[in-house]
């Protein structure tokens, strides 16, 4: 059937003929612009569900060329690469929204959102890439369209912090070709596919298979900011709110943690991974990085940093959860794909709020916002609530289900390091939200806004609510078919019973 | 050894000679002089080698003097080149100019 | 033998006119001397059998780039003093 | 019909060139523009013609090789061919716009243009060893002409110097050639290839190739005899700048590629290969290096070129005593990183001379803020960027990925860490421009804005090399066509 | 920086290694036989090249496209050449040469040379002798001319003078193309015109390679009419 080669390459041209027509826009082209940029974003909602609908009957979505000899260039839409174009899509519609209302009035917003749906396209192929090939394609595709969003304020702490992106990110990304390169050179060209390609290896290539193993984990982890490869993530800061919010919970780290769930499961296999006894480390790094990110979080005083480092501690529970052998605490980490990024958007849109309404960047500027802007400061203690595993929120789902997978896999000391990154994460939130709601608020706002008749514009009101009440339904309704949790567990059981 | 194979090797040495004046001598109509007779060291060995074996062979004959009309365009037009430069700087070698000397040229 | 001699000497002229060419101290002795270099490849080229490259280096080699050259180390080396030192001498 | 496509090759540049010889720059703009659209249809034609029958050996003058020239007419020398007339009609139509038609001398622009031209094809289409010669200092002279047309005293210390260079690369490689022939008595490049791989290889001839291969490497700026290129390509105008990079230089790298993968396994070695590589090596780090060390935004762009020969060098250890699999890859991969190099250099540099026009200076500091007003060629300039740091989906990516498998495969691990360190040095010094074209100023637009169609070329070229990452395989499948032995048409 | 005596020491052993192991080849290569015999087959093929003279013949007729190449450098060299010439009048006094050799060779040389001139390009087809030189002989009569104060307006840049340098250069091509209208390959002469032709090539040659040197020669000097300036804004 022609549709369902063509879906996903319609679902990947979408954003990148929106990214085309945008940079040809003229600047003033306002109106125009934001017509394009929602069109896009909700036909490709569109698209995306028709395909989740697909894939969940066992549709086969796919479309393969010859790029150069001996690789090919694979789309392909399975359940995983759904669950991530699904998150993509989603937030893709909200950011968009929220960035025409942040960046009003200010310069190159032509160029901004060409690069902004460049790199949305970007994630979408990395989220249908069929082969490592094809992943590492939009995987550079992404840095390259997010250094211009990093530096788009174009000032000198921009800048640094745009080298510092790139320093990072670069090499990750020939330390990864490197590694798909050998791995080519070793086993051929692989595809994607449930259950992995490494289940009956030959003993003979245990060592490059490691050695290949290390190479991949150290390329995606740049992105994905594990410790010690998380340097360029706070500093990347300085871009506008809705950049963060995209780097963080969609585009730059989930594909880094995306691209180690790739690995795990679909080239290597669990098993063969397991039998190669890479998981256990790499197990115990994810828990490091998850209670430094934490340790680090408790000291920041830019609201922006402090949520940077959560990041860096957030993603690193997916990671954690695929290397517990066993499809509980997998579904967990899966899950937590699409949780982190609800949750983080909503504190990140958040934050943009405050900075934009009121002009508050530090902690200790908050006190009393709640009463100020009682609808951003609800969203903001429901993404908080959520970070931290408070039932019945997103992040309680992801939590609760980890630590059953890990009880099932034996690896009881994983329920050790959740609870403690729980209490962490209640020690850098609430003494936030306990500013918010029960200071007094100063006099004098540091540079207030005022938009009539809601706390803040509509632009940027509107998506904030929506993220956080998504969050509060992701946990309520998890058990409900098409909920984050029941795909990770479709996605489970087609992995571990291919 | 016959006598066109002393030429040839006459030609080995005058390569080597002109090769030497070419990278050494800094004076850009020295440079010229070393090329051709760099030039004309290749063409004896091109002319001579062949030769040595059997009488006159004609084609390297022929490329020679497709050889020497090359030579001759090559060298009236890095006379001009040189004449011109030396016209708007004052300098007949290749070094970058010292900063007292960049204004313009001079005569 | 005596053959011998002529390409023996001719070879050798070859390599001393060349060599003085390139490494006497005056510019205009030195084409002067190539001049004299091209005609001598001029005789070995007769010497090679070669009439058609003696006739063109005659003409060429020796004739139109020694004028050119000539020309040229006049206006570049020799006209004002001030130059002699970097036109004429290096 | 195959004759016609040759005829219109190689005389239809000539021809062009005595034709704009005789206008001044204006009407040879419109000469040329008909010019370049036959000579775009012909490189098709015969690039189509060949990609359907395959190749052919072609004795010009009914003589066949020795004792005439024979023409080497394959998927290679087609596929380059077809480059050609993609980048130089780029740049002649840049040209017409670019160049300022008021000054006398411009008038010469034209006829060295097309004397470029088709010195490129005699050279792509070449398969005698004198032939080439005379091809090269074709390419050679028109290249000097047209760095020096109308040039300060530093233009012309630039083209003083490519010139000398250019003389003493083409003499060591005719006296390679002089060796050759002593050797074997033929001119053909078939044919020598022919007579070495019956024998064992004779004396004599292992100095031979030696001195071809380094005159051309000379020629192609090789480190460390790459140090006139910079100055003549970053000095000459945009467009030429444009062809030298993208073409010129590669001329010389191509004779020099074929010599060996016809000479190389007989009196080749696997030391002077690794050598060789070695100094290919060398240009990507020190070309690299100093390419981010430029002050001017040209200069940048010409040192980068000197970096981006080195890979092609990589062609020589990667091809010496390896499979035959290997030895593909390795040659499928150079083939794509020049004409990936050739179009993305090209578009650079058009790009750069727009850039250089709109701010009025040749400095990388002047272009603070550019980025608001220029977009189209700051974007097509780093579109070409892309392809330098060869990441994807350009060709640069996929060439770097062909030699990676090669490296990989032959066990030469070594020359992975020259390619990936390649690739980041290359990302420093694009983004050291990128980044000065973000940096906000307060001024509002002070910038001379050029026309459309100057903006639009670079653009395409940048494409275009984009989108040789994506079909490369229908590229190189041309390439890999059988070679029908058949003679004339 | 390397001291100069280094560097000169480098170069020196550089260029004698280079002479010696030239010079061994070479040894090496006269020692062996040539598989090909090229001369052979050269004059096998003679009676069809349509003139009696080898190294014309291989000029002209085997190896005429690389003839035809090296006039396009020849030709390249004059444009690029008198593109840097200045347009002011070229009876310049300084331009005049006060060699008193070179005014007695002017007296006596030029009607002779002339001569010369005309015999080469005739003998050109039978015995050594053809375009090139003749148009050598020419170019160098014409300096002499030139040294000797006579202006020759003609070489002033312009439709004149590119006429005449492009002039041999079309007519060979002219002929190249016609060849292959005829039926025959590139450049191959129909039979029974081989030598008219060959003889016409010759003559239009001699003129532009003539032409070519000489504007070479004259747009050498340089003189303060306008100092050029940087044409394109790059």
């Amino acid at each position: 059937m022609m549709l369902s080669v063509w879906l996903p390459v319609l679902a990947l041209m979408t954003s990148l003929l929106a990214a085309v027509v945008i940079f040809a826009l003229p600047e003033q082209g306002y109106r125009l612009r934001t017509a394009v940029n929602l069109g896009a974003a909700l036909v490709k909602l569109g698209l995306v569900v028709v395909m989740v609908w697909g894939v969940f009957r066992g549709v086969d979505y796919g479309v393969s060329f010859t790029m150069a000899p001996g690789v090919a260039f694979v789309l392909k839409a399975d359940a995983l690469s759904m669950m991530f174009a699904g998150l993509s899509a989603v937030l893709w519609l909200l950011t968009t929204v929220y960035a025409v209302g942040y960046l009003e009035d200010s310069p190159n917003r032509s160029r901004f959102f060409g690069f902004f749906s460049l790199c949305v396209a970007s994630t979408m192929g990395i989220a249908l890439a069929g082969n490592l090939f094809t992943f590492f394609l939009f995987y550079e595709m992404l840095t390259l369209s997010t250094y211009p969003l990093v530096v788009h304020r174009g000032t000198e702490q921009a800048l640094k912090a745009g080298r510092t992106y790139l320093i990072y990110t670069l090499t990750g990304g020939a330390v990864l070709l490197l590694a798909i390169a050998w791995l080519q050179g070793v086993a051929g060209d692989l595809p994607f596919r449930e259950g992995g390609h490494f289940t009956e290896n030959d003993p003979a290539l245990h060592t490059s298979l490691i050695g290949i193993f290390v190479l991949l984990v150290a390329g995606l982890g740049v992105k994905a900011a594990v410790f010690p490869l998380h340097g360029w993530l706070p500093q990347a800061m300085v871009a506008p709110a809705p950049v963060s919010a995209l780097l963080h919970a969609v585009a730059v780290v989930k594909a880094g943690a995306f691209g180690i769930v790739r690995v795990v499961y679909n080239i290597y296999g669990v098993e063969a991974s397991s039998v190669l006894g890479v998981l256990e480390p790499l197990a115990w790094l994810a828990a490091f990085t998850i209670l430094y990110g934490s340790v680090r979080a408790l000291w920041q005083v830019d609201l922006k940093r402090l949520l940077a480092f959560s990041t860096v501690s957030q993603v690193s529970y997916i990671i954690l959860g695929i290397c517990l052998f066993g499809p509980v605490g997998a579904a967990g980490g899966l899950v937590h794909l699409l949780h982190q990024g609800i949750m983080k958007i909503t504190l990140f849109f958040c934050a943009g709020n405050y900075a934009e309404t009121l002009g508050i960047h530090r902690l200790d500027e908050m006190d009393g916002a709640g009463r100020r802007m009682p609808a951003t400061s609800f969203a903001f203690t429901v993404g908080a609530f959520g970070m931290i595993g408070a039932p019945p929120l997103a992040g309680f789902i992801t939590k609760w289900t980890m630590g059953t997978g890990a009880l099932d896999a034996g690896m009881d000391w994983v329920i050790a390091v959740l609870v403690l990154s729980s209490l962490l994460n209640a020690a850098y939130f609430l003494p936030i939200l306990h500013r918010l709601w029960f200071r007094d608020p100063p006099r004098q706002w540091p540079h207030e806004r005022r938009w009539g008749r809601l706390e803040t514009s509509a632009w940027l009101y509107w998506p904030t609510l929506v993220t956080a009440v998504v969050t509060i339904l992701a946990g309520v309704l998890a058990s409900l078919p098409f909920s984050p949790l029941s795909w990770a567990e479709l996605i489970v059981l087609r992995e571990y019973s291919p | 050894m016959t006598a066109s194979l002393l030429y040839a090797l006459a030609g080995a040495v005058l390569f080597g000679m002109g090769l030497y004046g070419l990278l050494r001598l800094p004076h850009l109509l020295r440079k010229l002089l070393a090329f051709n007779i760099m030039g004309s060291g290749v063409f004896l060995v091109m002319v001579g080698l062949p030769q040595h074996r059997g009488g006159a062979d004609p084609i390297p004959q022929a490329l020679v003097l497709t050889g020497i009309v090359v030579a001759i365009a090559a060298t009236a037009l890095a006379v001009v080149l040189m004449r011109r430069y030396y016209h708007l700087s004052g300098m007949t070698t290749l070094e970058e100019p010292s900063p007292e000397q960049r204004p313009g040229g001079r005569r | 033998m005596t053959e011998w001699l002529l390409d023996g000497l001719l070879v050798f002229a070859l390599l001393v006119t060349a060599g003085a060419a390139l490494f006497s101290h005056n510019l205009f002795r030195a084409v002067v001397v190539f001049i004299a270099f091209g005609l001598l490849m001029a005789v070995a080229w007769v010497r090679l059998q070669a009439p058609d490259i003696a006739l063109a280096e005659a003409a060429i080699g020796a004739g139109l780039t020694g004028v050119l050259l000539l020309d040229a180390v006049s206006h570049l080396g020799g006209i004002r003093p001030g130059d002699r030192n970097r036109g004429g001498r290096e | 019909m195959t004759l016609w496509l040759m005829a219109g090759l190689l005389f239809t540049p000539l021809a062009w060139a005595v034709l704009t010889l005789l206008t001044d720059f204006r009407w040879g703009r419109w000469v040329t523009s008909f010019g370049i659209l036959v000579q775009v249809l012909v490189s098709l034609g015969l690039w189509l013609t060949i990609a359907r029958d395959g190749g052919f050996y072609y004795g010009l003058g009914g003589w066949d090789a020795p004792l005439g020239i024979e023409l080497r007419v394959d998927g290679l020398a087609v596929t380059f061919v077809l480059l050609t007339a993609v980048v130089a009609s780029a740049c002649g139509w840049h040209a017409g716009v670019y160049i300022d038609p008021d000054k006398a001398w411009h008038r010469y622009f034209w006829p060295l243009f097309w004397f470029l031209w088709s010195g490129l094809n005699a050279v792509w289409l070449g398969g005698d060893l004198f032939n080439l010669y005379v091809g090269l200092e074709l390419i050679s002279l028109s290249a000097v002409g047209l760095v020096a047309l109308g040039g300060k005293a530093a233009a012309l210390r630039a083209s003083l110097r490519y010139l000398l260079a250019a003389l003493l690369g083409s003499l060591a490689y005719l006296l390679g050639v002089a060796l050759l022939y002593g050797q074997f008595g033929s001119l053909s490049i078939a044919g020598v290839a022919t007579l070495l791989a019956d024998n064992p290889a004779p004396a004599g001839s292992g100095l031979a190739l030696a001195l071809m291969v380094t005159g051309l490497s000379l020629k192609t700026a090789l480190f460390p005899l790459h140090q006139w290129l910079p100055p003549a390509h970053g000095i000459a105008k945009s467009p030429v700048s444009a062809l030298l990079s993208a073409l010129v230089v590669k001329a010389s790298f191509y004779i020099a590629a074929r010599l060996w993968l016809e000479f190389g396994a007989t009196i080749g070695s696997f030391a002077a290969a690794q050598l060789v590589g070695l100094l290919g090596s060398a240009a990507v780090v020190w070309g690299s290096w100093l390419a981010f060390r430029q002050q001017q935004l040209k200069q940048v762009v010409a040192y980068s070129s000197v970096a981006q020969i080195g890979y092609l060098f990589l062609l020589f250890p990667l091809t010496y005593s390896v499979s035959e699999a290997v030895s593909l890859q390795a040659q499928q991969g150079i083939t794509l990183q020049v004409i990936s190099h050739g179009l993305a250099k090209a578009a650079m540099f058009l790009a750069a001379g727009n850039l250089i026009l709109s701010v009025g200076s040749g400095r990388i500091e002047a272009l603070a803020g550019v980025s608001r007003f220029l977009p189209f060629s700051l974007f097509s300039f780093g579109l070409a960027g892309v392809s330098l740091m060869s990441l994807p989906p350009t060709g640069g990516f996929t060439a770097k990925w062909l030699l990676l498998q090669a490296s990989l495969g032959s066990g030469q691990w070594w020359w992975v860490a020259v390619l990936l360190a390649g690739g980041l040095l290359s990302a420093a010094y694009v983004f050291r421009i990128y980044r000065a074209s973000f940096l906000e100023r307060p001024e509002t637009d002070r910038f001379y804005h050029p026309p459309r169609s100057l903006e639009v070329i670079p653009l395409i070229l940048a494409l275009l090399s984009l989108g040789l990452g994506l079909a490369s395989e229908q590229v190189l499948s041309v390439m890999a066509l059988p070679f029908e032995e058949a003679g004339a048409p | 920086m390397m001291a100069g005596w280094v560097r000169t020491l480098i170069t020196t052993l550089l260029c004698l290694t280079l002479s010696g192991a030239l010079a061994a080849s070479i040894w090496a290569i006269a020692g062996n036989p040539t598989p090909v015999d090229l001369p052979r087959l050269l004059s096998e093929n003679m009676d069809r090249s349509g003139v009696a003279h080898p190294v014309t013949a291989v000029l002209l007729n085997f190896r005429s496209y690389d003839t035809l190449l090296e006039i396009g450098v020849l030709v390249i060299a004059g444009i690029a050449g008198i593109s840097m010439a200045k347009t002011a009048s070229l009876e310049d006094p300084e331009l005049r040469t006060s060699d008193t050799l070179l005014y007695a060779l002017q007296r006596w040389f030029v009607p002779l040379m002339l001569v010369l001139a005309g015999y080469l390009l005739w003998a050109g087809a039978e015995r050594p002798g053809g375009a090139f030189q003749a148009g050598a002989v020419v170019a160098a009569t014409g300096v002499l001319m030139r040294l000797g104060g006579i202006p020759m307006d003609f070489l002033r840049p312009g439709l004149l003078l590119r006429l005449g340098l492009g002039l041999g250069f079309s007519v060979f091509l002219v002929v190249a193309v016609a060849s292959a209208i005829g039926g025959e390959a590139f450049l191959a002469y129909p039979p029974g015109l081989t030598k008219a032709l060959i003889v016409v090539i010759e003559s239009v040659l001699t003129l532009s390679i003539a032409m070519v040197l000489l504007a070479l020669f004259v747009s050498a000097p340089v003189n303060d009419a306008e100092d050029p300036e940087e044409g394109g804004p790059a």
